[in-house]
């Protein structure tokens, strides 16, 4: 796997992902700056971590979105090269029309920090084949505009085809508004663009994945990319 | 030249913040509310003096970053 | 720069307008400190120098009332590197590695200006760690807010915590802990102090001394504007035409040019371009400047026509006192300018090299081609006024007989209201709206004694708290400054930390009330004794004086901000019960004190009394009783008791497991709700498998420490015999739902 | 009725939002933006049709909740 992590004016989490990356994988990502054209070569998985890219002024993800590196990263994802977007990232792939939708304020207007659990809808996916289907996963979520929704036909399309890979569910995986805590529509919590091969999620895996901080049920999803793009590669 | 471009959302996209305020302004007792949809304004200053061009460049601004079209529409005003 | 460095004789001193002993006095100078700038420089300042005065002069830079006292704390210890006097307190945690760390108040900003007021504050204790060389690893803060009954109290509550979290959260540091209070002393002067923490390596460590003549001072960073320039007002007589509207004192904050601050910062520094850096806080380009230069011996000279500002037509006099935040000034080696330009440039940051070092010692200011302060440079900072103020110390109150206390009707009824009370429920709405997990190596989150972080890939951790009881420090000001120590080397210790040096933030009224400095002094003292007999020293701080409104002061509030250090983080202990059957001991004596308890105060409607009296050798020896269990496996959870008492800790350690006890009735010598609810110092709760537990009583017994069984853990209920017992996801309900249901606009305050 | 209430940043007051997008237009390369300044619109909808008790819960509204007045200003419309 060569995994690639783009850094942009004020994303912060971008350390966290490159230490799980090296952790899962073995290998150091390569850190990519906003201002680059290109992307290392033979880079095939690119990451869009989280943080507040360019202090989340304007839109979530709005600035970054325009950013010079992000055509390479179209060009990638449109060869059918892997792309993870991660919280901002989630937004900043909206925003660069990766994926569709958009991601507004919670809808109890507040940013939240916390542990929750996220059922698995399938595990058809490079994303999600570390997982079972049905398998609920605790992972941290610290966002204020994680709230997923866009227009009905694209919510049918993306339910329809399978697009939705994680909501917000309660502990034993039910579907409860309670637990949805952000008021995403449908309890969405990730999804993927028509190919499959770009997810965006809001939660953070990569703050799961050591027993001695908390938990490791974020291991799942980067077990699964490694597997399905190898190693040592 | 001094302009401004207004960012409101579309009809139909739910706005949470306006939904929030209303509830405020409700309970604060506000005479009257009924709904509340909150918006952006930018307010730009620009060098030069052709108001077409500039009216041009507000435009590119407007759809390149400033709205986001998907859900959002926008007027850009030239105040002087 | 060339021609700017000497002053030559037919540069002209701007001397208008002419200073008028109201002038003067609208710059918090008083007369007789004024007459020490005319002796000192012997001729009449202009403005800008009567600026830089009083910005040097006033309370906040000075320290000139508290400076004689703050002399007497213990500051020093092998693990110290740097004490107070910088921008941060250093010490040496091991492997090479230093931790950094600072806590300062925004309280008067935060007042104003909820949330802008606290983001600054958290922005300007993150650049006073990153000056020093350190990535930051964790805030912490302490908040003391009006009675929740109060008007303003929840519209504040909710601006400074979105305010905190808005700026930690997207300059991507955990907020880790702290804590929050509410008395009705707070009401017209809330109180925010942050804290931060940051990790160097040891041998790359930047200071504030300049050194070597002729050295370029660069400015990074945003640009100024006329932020926080004190009483705009005042100078009105120059100001008034230019300013269309009356500007307030408010300082935005921008967590995202700090960020980019904080990568150029540590990128140059890697490269090896830094001689000396300060950090622009209070009072800006003329404390930074004075002090590189005052430190290392030196004279500057500043060109005030290269500062990049953000608004047109600013005066030398609101330039050198602007606030404007996310500012730097640095001394580079200047063969690395060029180098050090380019990174700042990568990250969108402003450069401007606007003076330089001199061998005059004399601060020179320019400024559209006229010299608009020369100034002796040391003298700015060492000729500042010192005060030995008058002080009383207040007749120490009695002690509180438990027999003269009103006990409860049920004992578990008291428990669950005190459980759901302002000061004891769950801070959670509080820390939720932080990012504590980001950076990846929060061990311990906020909810237990001490948050406990990850140093680097381990195995190390550190441990962090904020704590004082202002309560007590009312009551007696000696005891309360020694428990506010106490308490928090005990939550260190709770979760099996070293406990290694504190920085403290000492918030009280008006100095120059006798009444009010003699709990200032007595606090300080209550400090260092404690400081001194746990071996903790202080190594940074800050003095935040005249928080009062129409003559009421706050509480005496010295936060205590405290560092300790795991050697495996993976050993610390957590306060939540951990099986079914575990017996549970309590270390420490009980008398049952309930003089200023919150049992007295929240249930009895009455606040008096002696607090708790704190004895160190105690607290030492009990500490490193239960650290040594935590550590060789026999506790497997562990708390302190303090606020609200015995049974509150164990509710708490039942609430974070889900699981009950079973207890034992309080001895017979001690009236119940004294036993239960008494505030007795240097306790610790643990709980030992039963296999352990004669092992673990014996070791005490030899130590000459008293374990006493209160019963053992298991079931889903409180249960104290001879009472109705409790549901601990009842208690949970209760203990959590008070902060949400308040901040909602819900509650009826229950007292 | 229909109302807007327009909420800007006083003079001299940091917009660290503004200073971001002005960036961001720059280097988009729209041409001839020298200075952004962000603010906020609330487009809200009252009953009654009152234009002086109306303008008077809109002043209301805003000064209690819809601007910050330490910071920033205010205007009122009625659109309509
Ligand atoms: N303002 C705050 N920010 C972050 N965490 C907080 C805050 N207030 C309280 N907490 C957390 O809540 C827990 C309980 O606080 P407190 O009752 O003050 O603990 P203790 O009595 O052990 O000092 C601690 O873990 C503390 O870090
Ligand atoms: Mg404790």
């Amino acid at each position: 796997m060569k995994a690639a992590v783009l850094v942009f004016p004020g994303i912060n989490r971008e350390r966290d992902m490159a230490r799980t990356l090296r952790l899962v994988s073995g290998k150091e990502p390569a850190m990519v700056w906003h201002a680059e054209t290109a992307l290392p070569a033979k880079t095939d998985l690119v990451v869009i971590p989280g943080g507040f890219s360019y202090g989340d002024y304007l839109r979530c993800g709005a600035i970054a979105a325009r950013a010079p590196i992000m055509d390479a990263v179209q060009a990638h994802a449109a060869k059918g090269g892997l792309v993870l977007a991660v919280c901002n990232g989630f937004q900043i792939a909206c925003e660069a029309g990766l994926l569709p939708g958009v991601l507004m304020r919670n809808a109890r207007l507040k940013f939240i920090c916390r542990d929750l659990y996220l059922r698995v809808e399938h595990s058809d996916s490079p994303f999600t084949r570390g997982y079972n289907a049905g398998q609920v996963v605790k992972v941290p979520a610290a966002h204020g505009e994680g709230n997923y929704t866009a227009d009905t036909d694209t919510i049918v399309r993306l339910e329809q085809d399978g697009r939705v890979l994680f909501r917000y569910a309660a502990p034993d995986g039910t579907l409860d508004p309670d637990w949805n805590f952000n008021g995403s529509v449908n309890s969405i919590a990730g999804i993927t663009n028509e190919k499959g091969n770009v997810l965006g999620m809001m939660p953070h895996p990569e703050n799961h994945v050591e027993g001695a901080i908390g938990a490791t049920d974020g291991r799942g999803l980067f077990a699964g990319l490694v597997d399905t793009l190898g190693k040592a590669a | 030249m001094i302009a401004r471009v207004t960012v409101t959302l579309k009809t139909g996209i739910l706005d949470p913040q306006g939904k929030a305020i209303e509830g405020a302004l409700k309970s604060l007792g506000v005479a009257g509310v009924a709904s509340v949809r909150q918006g952006k304004v930018f307010d730009i200053e620009l060098d030069g003096a052709d108001r077409a061009k500039t009216e041009a460049a507000l435009k590119e601004a407007a759809d390149k970053l400033l709205a986001n079209t998907v859900i959002e529409n926008y007027r850009v005003e030239i105040l002087g | 720069m060339k021609t700017a460095s000497v002053r030559k004789d037919d540069d002209v001193l701007r001397n208008k307008p002419k200073i008028t002993p109201q002038l003067v006095a609208e710059h918090g100078l008083k007369p007789e400190e004024y007459q020490r700038i005319l002796d000192l420089i012997g001729r009449e300042p202009t403005l800008t120098e009567l600026g830089i005065f009083s910005a040097m002069w006033n309370e906040h830079c000075s320290y000139k009332s508290s400076k004689v006292h703050l002399r007497t704390l213990p500051t020093k210890g092998p693990w110290v590197i740097q004490g107070p006097g910088e921008n941060a307190g250093v010490i040496d945690i091991g492997d090479g590695l230093a931790c950094i760390f600072k806590m300062e108040s925004h309280n008067h900003p935060s007042y104003i200006e909820p949330y802008q007021g606290a983001a600054t504050g958290v922005g300007g204790i993150l650049r006073d760690v990153f000056t020093m060389g350190a990535r930051p690893i964790a805030c912490l803060n302490a908040l003391s807010f009006g009675d929740v009954t109060h008007a303003k109290t929840r519209h504040l509550v909710s601006g400074v915590v979105a305010g905190i979290g808005g700026y930690g959260n997207s300059f991507g540091v955990p907020t880790v802990g702290g804590s929050v209070r509410f008395h009705t002393r707070y009401d017209g002067n809330c109180l925010v102090n942050a804290m931060a923490v940051g990790l160097a390596k040891k041998d790359g460590i930047f200071y504030a001394a300049a050194s070597g003549v002729g050295m370029p001072i660069v400015y990074l960073g945003s640009k100024t504007g006329r932020d926080g320039i004190h009483g705009a007002s005042m100078a009105s007589a120059e100001f008034d035409d230019k300013s269309e509207e009356k500007r307030p004192t408010v300082q935005v904050g921008d967590p995202f040019s700090e960020k980019l601050l904080l990568e150029a910062c540590l990128e140059i520094m890697a490269k090896d371009c830094v001689i000396a850096i300060q950090d622009m806080g209070a009072a800006g380009l003329t404390c930074s400047a004075v002090e590189m230069g005052a430190k290392g011996d030196l004279g500057v000279t500043l060109d005030l026509d290269k500062v990049p500002t953000r608004e047109t037509g600013m005066s030398a006099y609101e330039m050198m006192l602007s606030e404007s935040q996310e500012r730097m000034l640095m001394v580079l080696k200047p063969e690395k300018e060029k180098e050090a330009e380019a990174i700042f440039r990568k990250w969108g940051l402003d450069f401007a090299v606007v003076g330089e070092t001199t061998p005059s010692k004399r601060f020179i200011v320019r400024h559209g081609g006229d010299v608009m302060a020369d100034l002796p440079i040391k003298e700015l900072g060492d000729q500042a006024p010192e005060y030995k103020r008058p002080f009383v110390t207040g007749a120490k109150p009695k002690p509180v007989e438990a027999l003269a206390v009103e006990p409860p009707a049920s004992i578990t009824e008291a428990l669950e209201e005190l459980i759901a009370t302002p000061d004891l429920c769950s801070k959670r709405w509080v820390w939720e709206k932080y990012d504590h997990i980001i950076l990846g190596n929060t061990v311990q989150r906020p909810g237990g004694d001490a948050a406990v972080v990850r140093v680097e890939d381990g195995p190390k951790g550190l441990a962090l708290t904020t704590d004082v009881t202002p309560r007590y420090c009312e009551a007696d000001p000696f005891e309360g400054g020694k428990q506010a120590v106490a308490e928090c080397w005990r939550n260190l210790t709770a979760v099996g930390a070293r406990p290694l040096a504190i920085t403290d933030n000492l918030n009280f009224g008006n100095p120059e009330r006798p009444e009010i400095m003699g709990q200032f002094v007595g606090c300080v003292r209550g400090i260092a004794e404690a400081c001194k007999a746990l071996d903790f020293p202080v190594v940074s701080g800050n003095v935040s004086l005249y928080n009062e409104t129409n003559g009421r002061a706050i509480l005496p509030t010295p936060s205590i901000g405290g560092v300790g250090v795991l050697d495996d983080f993976t050993k610390s202990a957590t306060l939540a019960f951990k099986n079914e059957g575990d017996v549970i001991l309590l270390i420490g004596e009980t008398q049952g004190w309930l003089g200023q308890s919150l049992y007295l105060r929240d249930i009895c409607g009455r606040e008096e009394g002696a607090p708790p009296p704190v004895d160190l050798i105690e607290e030492k020896e009990n500490g490193d009783f239960v650290r040594g269990r935590i550590l060789d496996g026999s506790a497997n959870a562990a708390h302190d008791v303090s606020d609200g008492g015995l049974l509150i800790a164990l509710a708490e350690m039942a609430m974070a497991s889900g699981i009950g006890a079973t207890l034992e009735a309080a001895p017979d010598d001690i009236p119940a709700h004294a036993f239960w609810f008494g505030e007795d110092q240097a306790r610790y709760i643990i709980t030992v498998p039963a296999a352990q537990v004669d092992t673990v009583i014996a070791r005490a017994r030899n130590a000459g420490i008293l374990a006493q069984p209160l019963g053992t853990t298991g079931s889903e209920v409180l249960a104290i015999a001879g009472e109705q017992p409790l549901s601990v996801v009842g208690l949970r309900e209760d203990f959590e739902g008070w902060l949400p249901a308040y901040m909602a606009g819900e509650t009826p305050p229950s007292n």
